[in-house]
């Protein structure tokens, strides 16, 4: 019969870390002596997705970068919730300057950087929806466009979170926050055109960009840790469910972030100069209820009678995601 | 201390003029103020620079208001623009132009000056002749030598080769030259005209 | 550095503020019992060694799994492995191939000649064992390793009972059989063959033994009446199969009839085949479904041409032929006659309608029980007489290999207390680790390898065993199917999922501790963990 | 060195030699000759260690400053007018992380309606942004108060703010004293940062501070801002040793000994103003000039002691608080001893109206005759004004304001009046 290789099949590649795995094979995340970028006693809410995502992507750009690294944040959740004095969770140089600043701040450090000769510090911008799709976009698109070697981070979880749920332009269609309340005749959000923000980035032809969610952790990890091996802008949107404001069980956000990912709503992928050259196929495909009904913020679509018509259109939506990106294998889904 | 104001059209260097006139005075160790008539005019548009010349420190920021010279580099401004408003009465008037006071239409002004300081110069010809653009101003600075011996010819020379250099700069030289020569020669002919 | 005042903050310090007293429910880790272990007849602890087979320790695994069956070679080929049927991957794809891994540990142990260590302290105490079949030799195994002189009866030639005399070559080479018993045996187990035990008693009082486990199991054949004619040649299946261990090979003809549902019966069609009858057809009165034999066992016997006629009785057994009655299942599934009937060419007719104990050997043994052909023993294997214990075929339960084994431990553990005026206390049990505890996303996709298997021709003509081994690669892939279910086995996502980094990672082999100073309780740690390990409690306000 | 150039080219000149390592540029006029300045001599490697960046925007512009000089980098910017409102969230910032930024503002008007030309409108409406303020009297004092900003700034961890007439002085050609490399390295110390982002010894800038320490911040910075009304003096002493020159200092008083009338004014119109002085001192009138380098901090006991003997106090201000009237006026009052009534505000110059000795000689005999109204508006069109107003009570849609005066005036750009 023929020899199978050997493969994890306990811990599988999905799990954080993995006993049997050499040390070198290991997630930053599996690590004993991973930095904790952004440590304890943080004021994010339970569950908090974007606290998740940032210390992996952290971590990782510290692993990657020898811990020669210094991090723009633009203001936000993420802002509020690490640093309100007299205490910050952050183990990196860390710079709150604006909301709207963040990668023009990130450029200044990484030019203060060149012109001493640091070549080895690298920078990283962060933010969330609103800070980058919105009211950051202008000083995102030109360090874009000037390719300043910082990595810009966002953290999506689509809603202005820190001033309780407003609607930014990353709010999905039909969702409900307190700018775009589910009453009246088309409840919920906007079936807009959509601000598609990896592809505005990629339309800049910058070397790199991704995206990612926190469900999958070695797959973020990887991304940083290549967006580091290049020069120039670089660009990885992460997707990060919030309890609050998506209404969801706190425990459930990696499992919601899994079905974005699984559905087609949210396409993972990586660019190269402009290219798409990897996406993550979807492993086991799933309908857009799955991911909608857990979520209250989605929930006046499953009243009586249900929203068949908005589903559809989401439906469509991801589908479209599905063949843009071709999210699924051949035979429908990928072991 | 000594006030010029100079009239022209956007793209004609007006403003330069002033500049290289203040950087001459400058070479001549005396304290020079030259500033433009600031505005958004584009090409063509009418455009107004300013000079001051003194032996001490120059601390007044109006525009001229009353000068003691005027140097005109477009003609078809005497009708648009007041361009001798608060010229003094034994001010110097230089205007850039092949034709007379009388042929622009503005002889009786001419007349009310003192003759031997009023004066035309076909700049634009040098210019073209020399630097081949139709840039009146350098060779208007050679006239204004000439005509008030306010400053020396060497000076502008300098100050031209300040402000440009290479071919451009030595046309400019050779056109403000001419024009330098020209307007003493016209001077010159008043004279004898008087005289006669 | 002259920091500015309040805008500008050392790092980490936000480890002053405890999160954790947010908190209104908190994870704790837990270790639950998995569906595997729970189903084992022998107790084993499968998740336990698999865990070691995994990481390719496969002596560690052996080790671990010798504390509770001492012949996993053997195991790994006759078990008819409970614990597969109850694996929650097979939920998922397929049951985990526990058992091919067991043989594949008990193969490399005889390879390696791996050895039991001896007990620490000898406890001064003598037992006698009486029978040396699964069930004996498992006690007397486990009554060696706690420190007591074991010596057993037995009434055969050579050791191994039933999984000598009831368990055909191809399914167990006898090679593999001896080297397990051999290696008992090396404990120090004294074997007294062809020595029946007439009368326990008196055995004991004359090894002056502190007490006794009885194992003799069911050897003798049930026979049911069947007019047959003189010629007629009617034998039952046991000693079919026993003969088989002998010189000469039973003479079965062309055309053999076997009569029952059992694993006995298929074992001896395949055997007739085997031994080169072109006929070989088992006579049953119910349906497949009804049907005692393992399903596997039956798809192979059919395999090797095999014929089964279901639904029918033997009514009468001629010299070269049988008539057999067409039976209907009544609504209540038992089989009812149709008077219809049937003739069927048959050399030979073999009975294989079970066994019953020969319990002559407790003959005048005061305070004991028998019942259904059976010794009643209490919940410690002991029987009605304080010191004698039982187990194996010749108590009530399951007949089979790893039942037998499992009895021999249990036993021995009662003994051994009992000797010391003790009564032993199996430590309480997990809760068992459902599927629905499982995140299996977790798990990547892997279906059973599937052992090579012998050609048929090869298995018609000859008695080489059926099912080969795994190899290495292939055991290890196998072991590593293991779902864990219900304990921890070090995957980190507990400790990389928690926003809070409220989870403390211990090192190899030490786990996880929550930090619970900054626990939020979120609950992703419990929704994360592949297996089930946490558990979400309230806290008390 | 002594030049003939353009104020522009002057304020270049000073800030290569301070030795800038990030400059970000944006374009506005008037400011445009100083960054295009700086930028040839970063390209063609006049000026090394330093990375010159064309940003998207005024906002970035002070962004990338930020950014920069948190990591422990000396920068520079330049904006003037609408420029430095679009950036003034970015401002604010600067002062509040102390970080000690440069910038000049080539001072504009603001629209509506738009206007390129000279007022201190820019600048005064950031008077309260919590950056050090210092007007410039003449391109030689710009240049000056250029090096003199970077030490300030850097000594105190706050952003300085140097403010000079656009086109007035940036365009305005004329006689300045460019000092040598050695000199400006002897006077100006490399940037040693209060705060640094550095992995080497990380911490957190920019944390949100709630109402248990934010009064405190805020006290913090303005004690800072107090603390630089003690060092400029000084170092206003030490530059004219090391340069021998003045320049700097807090406030220049102008023949105001005996002085009944002080005139008081920030940036070039001074010199105007003293020419006007000096023909009304030949005339004997009792008249003095205060000028004002220093505006934030306000330096209120020196300017109290300079007008101490002033009957009354004309304030020639370049700016207007609509609905209120002066704004230097307004901070003058606070350190006039008289009675308030005494402090005299004549808005001039605003959108580049050009400021007059006649005019000014008119308002100052008025104040002498004790006529001047509280706040007058210099060379005013009263009957252009007066028909627009007409004009508004008559018909609800009157238009736009701004097109009907030039209608009215029947001209398309503003000229010299």
């Amino acid at each position: 019969m023929s020899f199978q290789p050997v493969k994890f099949y306990q811990t599988g590649t999905f799990t954080v870390g993995n006993r049997l795995l050499a040390e070198n094979e290991r997630s930053v995340q599996a690590n004993m002596q991973r930095t904790n970028s952004l440590n304890s006693g943080h004021r994010a809410c339970q569950g908090c997705g974007e606290a998740l995502g940032a210390r992996y992507a952290i971590d990782a750009a510290m692993q990657a970068t020898n811990r020669q690294l210094i991090a723009a944040n633009a203001t936000g959740c993420l802002e509020v919730f690490s640093t309100p004095y007299p205490e910050t969770s952050w183990q990196v140089p860390w710079i709150h300057s604006l909301f709207g600043n963040t990668a023009s701040v990130a450029t200044g450090i990484a030019a203060a950087m060149r012109v001493k000769g640091r070549s080895d510090v690298r920078v990283v911008a962060q933010g969330g929806d609103g800070g980058t799709t919105d009211i950051g976009f202008g000083c995102l698109s030109g360090m874009f466009e000037r390719n300043d070697d910082v990595l810009y981070i966002c953290y999506d979880n689509g809603a202005y979170m820190n001033t309780g749920v407003q609607r930014s332009s990353a709010t999905p269609p039909a969702a409900r926050t307190a700018t775009t309340m589910a009453v009246g005749a088309e409840p919920g959000n906007v079936f807009g055109q959509g601000k598609d923000m990896p592809a505005l980035a990629m339309a800049h032809g910058i070397p790199y960009v991704a995206t990612a969610t926190v469900a999958e952790l070695r797959d973020l990890e990887a991304k940083v840790r290549r967006a580091m091996s290049f020069r120039g802008a670089r660009y990885i949107h992460i997707f990060v469910p919030c309890p609050l404001g998506w209404g969801h069980a706190a425990q459930d956000t990696i499992r919601i972030a899994r079905l974005a990912k699984e559905t087609g709503v949210f396409p993972v992928f990586e660019a190269e100069n402009g290219e798409v050259v990897s996406v993550s196929k979807i492993r086991r495909k799933l309908p857009v209820e799955e991911y909608l009904r857990p979520q209250k913020r989605f929930a006046h679509l499953f009243g009586k009678p249900p929203s068949t018509e908005v589903i559809r259109r989401i439906q469509e939506l991801a589908d479209r995601n599905i063949r843009r990106y071709g999210l699924l294998d051949a035979q429908g889904a990928t072991p | 201390m000594f006030q010029i104001r100079i009239h022209g059209r956007g793209g004609q260097g007006v403003v330069t003029a002033a500049e290289m006139l203040s950087i001459a005075a400058f070479r001549e160790g005396r304290h020079a103020q030259a500033f433009p008539s600031f505005g958004s005019e584009r090409t063509g548009a009418p455009v107004v620079a300013f000079c001051r010349l003194d032996d001490k420190e120059i601390r007044l920021r109006e525009p001229v208001l009353a000068p003691d010279a005027l140097i005109i580099q477009d003609p078809t401004l005497l009708h648009q623009v007041d361009v001798f408003g608060g010229l003094a009465r034994d001010g110097y008037v230089l205007i850039n132009t092949s034709r007379s006071f009388e042929a622009l239409g503005v002889g009786e002004i001419a007349r009310g000056l003192r003759a031997e300081r009023v004066c035309t110069v076909p700049a634009t010809e040098f210019a073209l002749k020399h630097v081949g653009r139709p840039v009146p101003n350098a060779a208007l600075l050679g006239g204004f030598a000439a005509v008030s011996g306010r400053i020396s010819l060497d000076s502008v020379a300098a100050a031209i080769r300040e402000k440009f250099n290479g071919k451009v700069a030595e046309g400019n030289v050779a056109a403000a030259s001419a024009a330098y020569d020209y307007v003493k020669n016209e001077m010159r002919e008043a004279q004898h005209a008087q005289a006669d | 550095m002259r920091k500015p005042f309040a805008i500008t903050l050392d790092p980490g310090s936000s480890l002053a503020n405890h999160t954790g007293t947010w908190r209104t429910t908190r994870p704790e880790y837990v270790d639950r019992l998995p569906p595997c272990n729970g189903a084992c007849p022998a107790g084993e602890n499968i998740q336990g060694w698999l865990f070691h087979a995994e990481s390719g320790d496969y002596e560690a695994a052996w080790r671990l799994l010798t504390r509770d069956n001492p012949m996993p070679a053997v195991m790994g080929r006759v078990c008819y492995h409970p614990c597969e049927s109850q694996c929650n991957r097979a939920r998922l794809d397929t049951a985990v191939g526990i058992n091919s891994v067991e043989r594949f540990l008990g193969d490399e142990a005889i390879r390696h000649g791996w050895r039991f260590e001896a007990p620490q302290a000898r406890s001064g105490k003598r037992v006698l064992v009486v029978g040396a079949g699964p069930s004996g030799l498992s006690a007397a195994y486990h009554l060696a390793r706690l420190g007591h002189a074991v010596s057993i009866h037995e009434a055969g030639p050579v050791a191994g009972g039933m999984m000598r005399f009831g368990i055909p070559k191809y399914r167990l080479p006898r090679e593999v059989l001896e080297a397990e018993v051999r290696r008992i045996l090396g404990l120090g187990v004294g074997l007294h063959l062809n020595s029946k035990v007439q009368n326990i008693l008196e055995t004991m009082r004359g090894g002056s033994y502190d007490a006794a486990f009885l194992a003799v199991g069911a050897h003798i054949a049930k026979r049911a009446y069947i007019p047959a004619g003189s010629a007629a040649k009617v034998l039952d299946a046991l000693s079919v199969l026993r003969s088989m261990e002998g010189a000469e090979k039973p003479l079965l003809g062309r055309r053999v009839v076997v009569y029952g549902g059992g694993n006995t019966a298929i074992d001896v069609a395949r055997t007739a085949k085997r031994l080169g009858a072109e006929e070989a057809v088992i006579v049953y009165r119910r349906t497949r479904e009804k049907m005692p034999a393992h399903d596997f066992e039956v798809e192979e016997a059919l395999q090797e041409g095999v014929l089964i006629k279901w639904l029918s009785t033997i009514r009468q057994a001629g010299d070269a032929s049988i008539t057999v009655e067409k039976m209907v299942l009544d609504a209540d599934g038992f089989p009812q006659p149709t008077g219809e009937l049937e003739t069927l060419a048959a050399d030979s007719v073999v009975l294989a309608l079970g066994q019953d104990v020969d319990l002559s050997l407790l003959d005048g043994v005061p305070g004991l029980a028998k019942k259904d052909g059976v010794v009643q023993v209490g919940p410690g294997m002991m029987t009605g007489h304080p010191g004698i214990f039982a187990g194996g075929d010749m108590v009530p339960a399951e007949r089979t290999v790893t039942v037998a084994i499992g009895h021999g431990k249990k036993a021995a553990r009662h003994i051994d207390a009992w000797l010391r005026g003790e009564t032993y206390v199996p430590p309480p049990k997990h809760e068992p680790a459902t599927f629905e505890r499982l995140n299996t996303w977790y798990y990547s996709d892997a279906p059973k390898s599937v052992s090579p298997v012998l050609d048929l021709v090869r298995r018609q003509s000859t008695f080489d065993e059926v099912v080969q081994g795994l190899d290495e690669g292939n055991a290890q892939y196998e072991a590593r199917r293991c779902l864990s279910c219900g304990n921890c086995f070090e995957c980190d996502n507990c400790y990389g999922v928690c926003p809070d980094n409220a989870v403390v990672k211990l090192g190899p082999g030490k786990r996880f501790r929550f930090n619970y100073d900054y626990c939020k309780g979120c609950g992703i740690c419990v929704a994360e963990c592949p297996c089930g390990a946490i558990k979400m409690v309230p806290e008390e306000i | 060195m002594l030049k003939q150039i353009e104020g522009s080219q002057a304020v270049a000149e000073a800030i290569a030699l301070c030795r800038p390592e990030v400059i970000c540029a944006y374009p506005i006029s008037p400011q445009t000759h100083i960054v295009e300045g700086l930028g040839e001599r970063v390209k063609s490697g006049a000026l090394t260690g330093c990375e010159f960046i064309n940003v998207e925007s005024e906002f970035a512009a002070m962004s990338v400053a930020i950014g920069a000089s948190a990591a422990g980098a000396r920068a520079y910017t330049a904006t003037a007018s609408q420029g430095l409102l679009y950036m003034a969230e970015a401002v604010f910032n600067a002062s509040g992380l102390g970080l000690p930024i440069v910038m000049t503002v080539a001072n504009r008007a603001i629209g509506a309606p738009i206007n390129i030309w000279n007022d201190h409108s820019d600048a005064m409406s950031q008077r309260d942004c919590g950056w050090i303020q210092l007007f410039a009297e003449t391109n030689q004092e710009a240049l000056d108060l250029h090096i003199q900003a970077f030490r300030l700034g850097e000594e105190l961890s706050l952003p300085v703010m140097v403010c000079m007439d656009g086109f007035i002085l940036t365009h305005a050609y004329e006689r300045v004293d460019v000092p040598t490399q050695e000199q400006v390295d002897a006077w100006l110390p490399p940037y040693e940062p209060r705060q640094v982002l550095d992995p080497a010894e990380p911490v957190s800038i920019g944390a949100m501070v709630g109402p248990e320490a934010f009064m405190e911040v805020r006290y913090l910075a303005h004690a800072k801002q107090m603390r630089a009304l003690e060092l400029i003096p000084g170092w206003a002493g030490e530059f004219r040793e090391a340069f021998g020159r003045d320049s700097g200092g807090l406030l220049h008083s102008y023949r105001t000994e005996d002085a009944q009338t002080i005139v008081v004014a920030i940036g070039s119109v001074l010199g105007t103003i003293k020419d006007t002085v000096d023909e009304l001192r030949r005339e004997g009138v009792k008249i003095g000039v205060l000028g004002i380098t220093c505006f934030r901090p306000w330096p209120l006991a020196a300017v109290r002691a300079a007008l101490e003997n002033a009957k009354r106090v004309v304030v020639v201000e370049k700016s207007l608080a609509v609905g209120l009237g002066g704004i230097v006026s307004s901070n003058v009052r606070t350190s006039f001893t008289g009675s308030p009534d005494a402090v005299h505000a004549v808005i001039a110059g605003l959108g580049g109206r050009a400021i007059t000795r006649a005019a000014l000689a008119r308002v100052f005999a008025a104040a002498q005759a004790g006529t001047l109204e509280p706040v007058t508006f210099l060379d005013l069109d009263r009957a252009l004004v007066e028909r627009t107003l007409a004009r508004e009570r008559e018909q609800r849609r009157s238009g736009p304001i701004a097109e009907n005066i030039l209608r009215d005036l029947g001209v398309v750009a503003a000229r010299p009046h």
